[in-house]
């Protein structure tokens, strides 16, 4: 199996060079995306295949300089190959459908690099040809990225996302250099045979969450990622959220759970669930306040990423505190949670690309009544906007069922202070949780429900056929994920074995359960019991009330009705994007975001409509661009003087060299 | 036998609640009427609104979609799905296994969400405004609920809400100062999910504060009904909570037979009734608060369970 | 060979009388003098390198003398003259290191030439060493006339008795390889440098550098 | 004549020739033809074993940068086929530029053959006098300053290495005799023989004096107008060649001391000079507005992470030391290859005058764009596996040194982003009126995407028998 997925990175890449050429006419183009298509598939069966069957590894004739590249394919990789497959063929099915001619070649050329890039990170078994699939990945997003770079915003987006790619990836050189130690070889097998200890080892643990969380968007590195993955092409935004975050997960739980090895102390877990709830609170109030539709969705992914955070910074305590099957709980959940967050968010992604392609906008304000004109996007929608709601008997809910039972646990870890920590993050995740409800309510009922705020948004087309079919899968994914949760652990148990060193606690094959003899979650019953209820709330009331309903004006508390030329009303009457944040923004908004906010009133007599201002600052973008900035200038005056000075000051440089070098040897010479 | 038994508990329970939703809120009604003075409207006058709107064809905007019609019949059925789960007179119901003190939440948030989505289908200020503050308020309340359920959970072992009420009735737990600050969270969400005063006014239409009405504005006929049935259910199903966590008195054992369930029964009528009492005069007590402070008071709920929680580490050496 | 041996104190006379022609550049304050001087020190060189073949029995000596008495006792000079003439340049030199100051920093750089050269070299022959540590001395000293004065011609000048102090080290040093070769490359640098400032028409351009008005030509506006 | 004579000697005849040939066609033409043969007899050179001859050696240290200082002259006369109209020479100039680049061409190669430190630093001079010419000749009053520095500063800088290879005979003057006396071989064979103090003493000049020519801070001012002066091949091949050759003397010296248990430790001055340049260099990035300068001072920083690495040591380090000058002498030159022809197209080479080049200059833009990505360590190029290696084994020796070394290269890798983004992306500046285009657009484009190719090549799948020899190299120098 890994042959076949070393071959099939090569095939992409070569199919990167290919699409020059295939970019000039549209069945070109559609060929390179079938082919992404079928590398999805190929990629997810090969994660299924490297579960089930055992692990692989494999050395390849050629690679760096000093020595040949080595991949590998265990249980953790294979895992999370799954998300990857399935996001890939999802978004090439839906670029698919979006291809109506000639693609420019920058926006063709690196899409199956980046996904080479991803794949290969994944296979990789050592430092350099890890460090090479992702920095591949994220130069080709980077493209990507400033596909339409005729927009400053969308440079500034790329220049950040580069300069983030690039930070990242220096940090985790620097990881591997830690822990390879004097000997220099970066062989992952290496790293298991020396794992770091002491201040290395937190060192190291810093160096990784600088460099992989970035990538991940975990806080505070998380800005790129609201200004970078909006401006990319919808399907690539789709990815890089629903697969890209997870690939630089998958590298955090690489070095954290296997390559530094299972002797860490449980402290170890405190900063990624510190960082985790962080990021979850502040991706998920973000996603309350922003206007456009894909970067609300990118703070969600950055609200999820929190939550998978947690979760792995559990499991890591847990192991570390000696309690193998609470690991084993609390990294299900997390595995878990990332094949499920990817599943929901691609499709959600590709949902709000098909809305900006039938709108034709991401603005929020701009869009409104869509179910009608584009029923499927909407109710495929719905099940991705359910699921990140967390939503019982959805996906979303069974994960976090699990995160939340892993948090309840946390106590039995025994140091006081991580018990008090434990349970903020406890609080800090429902919070988290339930501010993601009321951001997705927002998105899709601002989007598909009320009154179309536009003409454009009245006369919105829905396109069927590869669209389609890529919206419906992920959806279809989305309900039954949710239904089997236990079926998915168990095919986990190798990864979590290899995380934990034990099996998830077991229960029924369609149940999870907390621990032997703890709560336990049915989805299967669940969603029957209401399915149940529903029936009979239907039988009942048919039985009584009369059938069918009247149609009339919106009552709208006795509003009068609306004129001839606005058949809906003004559409300026229904709540926007920004009122409806506002009480989340006065609430949290203003404390943690430095959100403000005001109304423009005109004076009495005067026609104008009142209008509500808002923003906000999120911190960390402010000290990226606030102090940062000052401090280089500073140095670079500094630095200036020198480059100004005439040849004769330079020349005093050199002699001051000379001296001070025969001074420091007749030093030497003296002691 | 024993299951047979669990089964016509299960039965017996969900007919109990369908039934006792209605009447126990006409009761609290009554009962606030009176504390104020007035007569008030007959305990049964709930029951006769919802007939009365069950025969009434409803009335829908000309935009409004699926969502409105489907939305009522989701939040009663979710409703409908975490009433059965909570255990009310006796313990071991069939569908013990299932009632998850977080399950019930996220049933809880499903209702909710539906009713959300319904404010915001017509696309009316209103029905958005109710929308947006509904969804927030939830986010403040949803933390304190679990933090309530850590400290449960930890005294209990688990999240199971059948478990944790055999702890208790069990005892051996004592009476805590963490279990009291639990409580105190539990009712501060218990209120804010019901709608009830101080957090939100069921008897005003008062567009500026209306919270949980806004969302249904536009609703009618057995839409309506259907509305102000989940609601009941919620108010009944919350009452039972408390009953069955804090009051366990009383409640027939698991796999008892009938005979046992008489004695169960009457206490869970006492419990409820007492618990109407309560509402009842302490929403005749106080008055409703400004819209804008109601993230405070469930912020202090939330900080209450927090320190339960932190009390519980320190008092019972669990570190 | 040590103190009281002939060839030794002769090349030792002569490297020294090298070494005080430099002081005799710092000190000069017109250029016409710096330049004479410089002549001298050239002329001193060529004895030197004359002698030292003499001594070595190394014939190709006696051609770095013929060539370093022809270059920089003559040609040279007389072309710093013709340019000084040609570009009027300043006919004094202004420091911007004084007189004074220059002399002094010059005395220590010649004691740290002693103190990093004697006890490094403790393996080599005296001669050698000494040859050495005046040679690293004129070396020094050259670059601190160069980065001493102001206008172009004395720091060509600083530079040439740079030079010398290399060649005064090369032919120091017994049996060195291709050091006929070598010096002659240098003077062939030498000879470019001094070509350079007149095909650049280099006046007192050294401070007038960078700074203002090349900013139009660099596009480096801040 | 050995072969290693021809080689240099090949490059200089053509020299002599192209000095004759007024004709622009023609002399780019005869460039090209000189270059390819000058090639061709490096792919002889290297065919054959390891020898000394005379003063010369071809061994594994330098025998990949022959070849590579050969193909660079390829490729670079063929860029300056396509792009020399443009510099508006008269016939004389023509004829100088092109005597003068192949002068340049045979002393660089002499240099990196030559065993004898006295005609290593003879080939030195000559290359530097060959490009002063070269860098004055616009004739403007920045080219003449730009030339006069270099000349100046540069002159010092090799009158030291003059001293400190006088000083390193005289280190091993009792051991060896007149013939080997300056034989690098024959040092490294009695080097550990020899008085640790006036080797000391030795290696201080040298280094001051060769890490002029590899502009180490703070012996750097020279190179940035440099480079931003004179025809942009020359800047090329300054880039590209010149700075190997100094680092590969440096190098040279570095082993003799190396080799002596008791002279001091080498590495630590490699050290301190590479870390100064790297973080100034760093630093001085965001001022620049001008992007030849621009690209000098990046020059700057790359030189200084090799340093870094040589001032490491271990096999390791001296490896990624040699892959980042090898990689930085292959992008670079494809660097100056696209900033020239863009500024060649835009009539202007500052920065603020030059944008979208991937809207109006496709093949261009992407190209340039690429490499400096590669030249800011993205991979696939041989760059990113140079830092990779050296970041990972400066991390497990001297992580506090690490850090700061890594401190400095984001902070050189944002600014070359930025000034990536304003080069390529964004909306495209009017083109200059005299801008060339059709077969000169793809002529001037094809070098940088080759050097790019071959730069990737290297970086994933380098010939064994080439990586066999650079870590056979990284062993020699220690």
């Amino acid at each position: 199996m890994l042959t076949v997925l070393v071959l099939l990175v090569g095939a992409l890449a070569a199919l990167g060079g290919a699409a020059m050429p295939l970019a000039r006419s549209a069945a070109g183009a559609r060929l390179v995306h079938a082919g992404c298509v079928a590398a999805g598939v190929v990629l997810a069966a090969g994660g299924l295949a490297g579960l089930l069957g055992g692990p692989a590894a494999l050395e390849l004739p050629f690679g760096p300089p000093w020595g040949p590249a080595r991949l590998a394919l265990d249980a953790l990789s294979s895992w999370f190959l799954l998300p990857l497959g399935i996001a890939v063929a999802c978004a090439s099915l839906f670029a698919l459908g979006g291809v109506h001619g000639a693609v420019p070649a920058r926006e063709l050329v690196p899409w199956p690099l980046f996904v080479a890039g991803m794949a290969l990170t994944l296979l990789a078994a050592d430092g350099f040809t890890l460090l090479l699939g992702f920095e591949a990945m994220s130069l080709a997003s980077w493209v990507l990225v400033a596909h339409d770079h005729a927009q400053a915003e969308n440079r500034r987006a790329a220049r950040i996302y580069l300069v983030f790619a690039g930070f990242g990836g220096l940090a985790l050189i620097l990881a591997c250099g830690l822990m390879a130690g004097g000997a220099g070889d970066v062989a992952f097998a290496a790293f298991r045979d020396a794992p770091p200890e002491g201040w290395r080892a937190a060192a190291v643990l810093a160096l990784v969450l600088a460099g992989a969380g970035s990538k991940a968007g975990l806080a505070p590195l998380h800005v790129w990622l609201p200004l970078a993955h909006p401006a990319a092409p919808s399907h690539v935004s789709a990815v890089m959220s629903g697969a890209m975050t997870k690939v630089a997960l998958y590298v955090l739980a690489r070095f954290v759970f296997d390559l530094m090895g299972p002797a860490q102390p449980f402290w170890l877990g405190a900063p990624l669930i510190a960082l985790g709830a962080a990021s979850a609170v502040i991706g998920a109030l973000r996603a309350n306040l922003e206007e456009d539709t894909k970067t609300l969705l990118a703070c969600s992914t950055i609200e999820n990423v929190g939550l998978i955070a947690i979760g792995l910074g559990l499991a890591l305590a847990f192991r570390g505190a000696d309690l193998p099957a609470l690991a084993a709980l609390a990294a299900g959940a997390a595995l878990l949670h990332v094949l499920n967050h990817a599943v929901f968010k691609t499709l959600l992604f590709l949902a709000a690309g098909e809305v900006l392609h039938g709108a034709l906008s991401r603005r929020i304000d701009r869009l409104g009544g869509l179910i009608h004109r584009m029923p499927w996007t909407a109710w495929a929608a719905l099940a991705g906007v359910a699921a990140a709601a967390a939503l019982p008997p959805l996906s979303g809910f069974a994960s976090e069922w699990l995160l939340l039972q892993a948090l309840l646990s946390a106590w039995r870890v025994g140091d006081l202070a991580f018990q008090m920590g434990a349970a903020a993050a406890t609080a800090l995740a429902a919070l988290a949780t339930a501010l993601a409800a009321a951001a997705m309510v927002r998105f899709w009922g601002l989007v598909f429900l009320g009154r179309p705020r536009t003409p454009r948004a009245a006369g919105a087309e829905e396109s069927g056929g590869a669209v389609r079919i890529a919206l419906v899968v992920p959806a279809v994914l989305t309900v039954l994920l949710g239904l089997v949760p236990g079926l998915m652990l168990d095919l986990a148990e190798p990864a979590l074995r290899l995380m934990a060193g034990a099996a998830a606690p077991r229960a029924d094959l369609l149940a999870v359960g907390a621990a032997e003899g703890g709560a336990r979650y049915w989805p299967i019953l669940v969603a029957a019991l209401v399915a149940a209820a529903i029936g009979l709330v239907v039988w009942l009331v048919r039985r009584r009330a009369p059938a069918g309903v009247a149609r009339g004006p919106a009552w709208d508390c006795g509003f009068m009705a609306p004129p001839h030329h606005l058949p809906f009303g003004d559409p300026a009457t229904q709540p926007s994007a920004a009122g409806f944040g506002q009480p989340l923004r006065r609430m949290l908004g203003e404390s943690l975001l430095a959100a403000r906010e005001g109304v423009a009133m005109p004076p009495p007599g005067d026609t104008r409509p009142a209008v509500l201002e808002s923003g906000f600052h999120d911190p960390a973008l402010a000290a990226l661009e606030g102090p940062l900035p000052r401090w280089r200038e500073a140095l670079a005056t500094q630095a200036e003087k020198l480059r100004d000075l005439s040849i004769r000051q330079c020349l005093g440089l050199t002699f001051g060299a000379v001296v001070l070098m025969l001074a420091l040897l007749a030093w030497l010479e003296g002691r | 036998m024993a299951a047979i038994w669990s089964v016509l508990a299960q039965l017996l329970h969900i007919a109990l609640i369908l039934a006792a939703a209605p009447l126990l809120t006409g009761v609290v009604r009554w009962l606030k009427a009176r504390m104020m003075g007035r007569r008030g409207p007959h305990p049964l006058q709930p029951v006769r609104d919802l007939t009365k709107l069950l025969r009434k064809r409803p009335v829908l905007a000309e935009n409004a979609s699926a969502i409105s019609r489907a939305a009522p019949y989701v939040a009663v059925g979710a409703a409908m799905a975490a009433a059965a789960l909570v255990p009310s007179f006796a313990r071991g119901m069939v569908f013990a296994p299932l009632a998850d003190l977080i399950l019930v939440a996220g049933l809880l948030a499903v209702g909710r969400v539906a009713m959300a989505l319904a404010g915001m289908d017509v696309g009316t200020q209103f029905g958005g405004l109710g929308a947006a503050r509904e969804m927030s308020f939830a986010a403040i309340a949803e933390p304190a609920l679990v933090i309530a359920a850590l400290t449960l959970a930890i005294l209990a072992g688990t999240t199971n809400l059948d478990a944790i009420a055999g702890a208790f009735r069990e005892g051996g737990l004592g009476l805590r100062v963490s279990l009291g600050l639990a409580l105190v969270a539990l009712l501060a969400v218990a209120v804010a999910e019901n709608a009830r005063i101080p957090v939100d006014n069921p008897a005003t239409h008062l567009e500026l504060t209306m919270v949980h009405e806004a969302m249904i504005l536009e609703a009618s006929g057995r839409h309506l009904a259907l509305w102000d049935y989940a609601a009941m259910l919620r108010l009944t199903l919350w009452l039972a909570l408390l009953a069955a966590v804090f009051l366990p008195f009383g409640q027939a054992p698991s796999g008892s037979a009938p005979h046992v369930w008489v004695v169960g029964l009457l206490a869970w009528v006492v419990k409820m009734g007492g618990l109407a009492l309560a509402l009842a005069g302490f929403e005749s007590a106080i008055a409703k608060m400004r819209v804008f402070r109601v993230p405070e008071f469930l912020g202090a709920a939330l900080l209450l369970g927090l320190l339960g929680a932190v009390y519980l580490f320190v008092s019972t050496g669990l570190s | 060979m040590s103190f009281g041996h002939l060839p030794y104190d002769v090349a030792h006379l002569l490297g020294g009388g090298v070494l005080l022609l430099s002081f005799v550049l710092l000190y000069q304050r017109r250029i016409g003098a710096v330049i004479n001087a410089f002549a001298m020190q050239g002329t001193l060189l060529a004895l030197a390198a004359a002698w030292q073949g003499y001594v070595q029995g190394a014939p190709g000596l006696y051609l770095t003398a013929v060539l370093a008495l022809a270059a920089k006792g003559v040609l040279i000079p007389l072309a710093l003259h013709a340019i000084v003439r040609r570009l009027d340049l300043h006919r004094t030199v202004e420091t911007a290191l004084g007189i004074g100051p220059s002399l002094v920093a010059g005395v220590g750089l010649v004691g740290l030439a002693i103190l990093v050269v004697l006890p490094a070299t403790e393996g080599a022959r005296a001669l050698a060493r000494e040859d050495l540590a005046l040679a690293l001395s004129v070396v020094l000293l050259g670059m601190l006339m160069m980065i001493s004065r102001r206008n172009a011609i004395s720091q060509v000048i600083g530079l040439l008795s740079l030079e010398n102090g290399l060649i005064l080290a090369a032919i120091g040093v017994a049996g060195m390889p291709l050091v006929v070769e070598l010096s002659t490359a240098a003077l062939v640098l030498m000879v470019a440098v001094v070509a350079a400032v007149f095909a650049f028409q280099i006046r007192e351009r050294f401070d007038t550098l960078d700074t203002h008005h090349l900013e139009e030509h660099r596009g480096e506006r801040r | 004549m050995p072969l290693q004579w021809v080689i240099v000697f090949f490059a200089w005849g053509g020299a002599v020739v192209l000095a004759a040939i007024p004709n622009l066609r023609q002399a780019t033409l005869a460039n090209i033809a000189v270059s390819a043969g000058s090639f061709l007899l490096a792919l002889m050179l290297a065919a054959q074993p390891f020898a000394e001859h005379g003063w010369t050696r071809t061994d594994a240290l330098n025998l990949p940068f022959i070849l590579l200082s050969a193909f660079v002259g390829l490729t670079t006369s063929v860029f300056s086929a396509a792009t020399l109209d443009q510099e508006g020479f008269d016939h004389w100039r023509i004829r100088a530029y092109h005597a003068a680049y192949q002068v340049f061409m045979g002393a660089q190669t002499l240099a990196l053959l030559a065993d004898n430190l006295g005609v290593m630093w003879v080939a030195v001079e000559i290359a530097t006098l060959a490009t002063v010419s070269m860098v004055a000749v616009h004739r403007t009053p920045a080219a003449f300053e730009a030339a006069w520095k270099f000349f100046i500063l540069c002159g010092v800088g090799i009158a030291l290495a003059f001293f400190g290879t006088v000083v390193l005979y005289l280190a091993a003057q009792p051991l060896l005799n007149e013939e080997t006396g300056l034989s690098w071989a024959a040092l490294m064979g009695v080097a550990a023989q020899c008085d640790p103090g006036t080797l000391n003493l030795a290696f201080a000049f040298l280094l001051l004096g060769y890490g002029t020519k590899a502009g180490l801070v703070p012996l750097h001012s020279w190179l940035p107008d440099a480079h931003a002066e004179g025809p942009v091949p020359i800047s090329a091949v300054l880039s590209g060649l010149l700075l190997n050759a100094a680092m590969l003397a440096v190098l040279r010296a570095k082993s003799i001391v190396g080799a002596h248990p008791e002279a001091i430790a080498p590495g630590p001055f490699l050290l301190a000079l590479g870390l100064a340049s790297v973080l100034l260099a760093s630093v001085s990035l965001w001022r620049r507005r001008d992007a030849r300068r621009f690209f000098g001072w990046s020059s700057i920083e790359h030189m200084g992470i090799a340093a870094f690495a040589f001032g490491l040591g271990g096999a390791a380090a001296n490896l990624a030391g040699l892959l980042h000058l090898l990689g930085h002498s292959l992008v670079k030159s494809a660097v100056f290859f696209g900033v020239g022809r863009a500024a060649q197209a835009k009539g202007s080479q500052k920065i603020a005058d030059i944008g979208g080049l991937v809207a109006t200059h496709p093949a261009l833009g992407w190209g340039l764009a690429l490499s400096i990505a590669a030249i800011a360590g993205m991979p696939p190029f041989l760059l990113f596996a140079s830092e990779f290696r050296l970041l990972a084994t400066a991390a497990g020796e001297a992580p506090w040194l690490a850090l700061a070394l890594a401190l400095g290269m984001v902070t050189a890798l944002a600014a070359l982003i930025t000034v990536l983004q304003a080069l390529c992306f964004g909306v495209p500046t009017p083109d200059a009126a005299t801008a060339p285009n059709g077969w000169r657009e793809n002529a001037a484009a094809a070098p940088l995407w080759l050097h790019l190719a071959v730069a990737m090549g290297l970086g994933l799948a380098m010939p064994g028998v080439l990586a066999a020899m650079l870590a056979e190299a990284a062993r020699v120098i220690g």
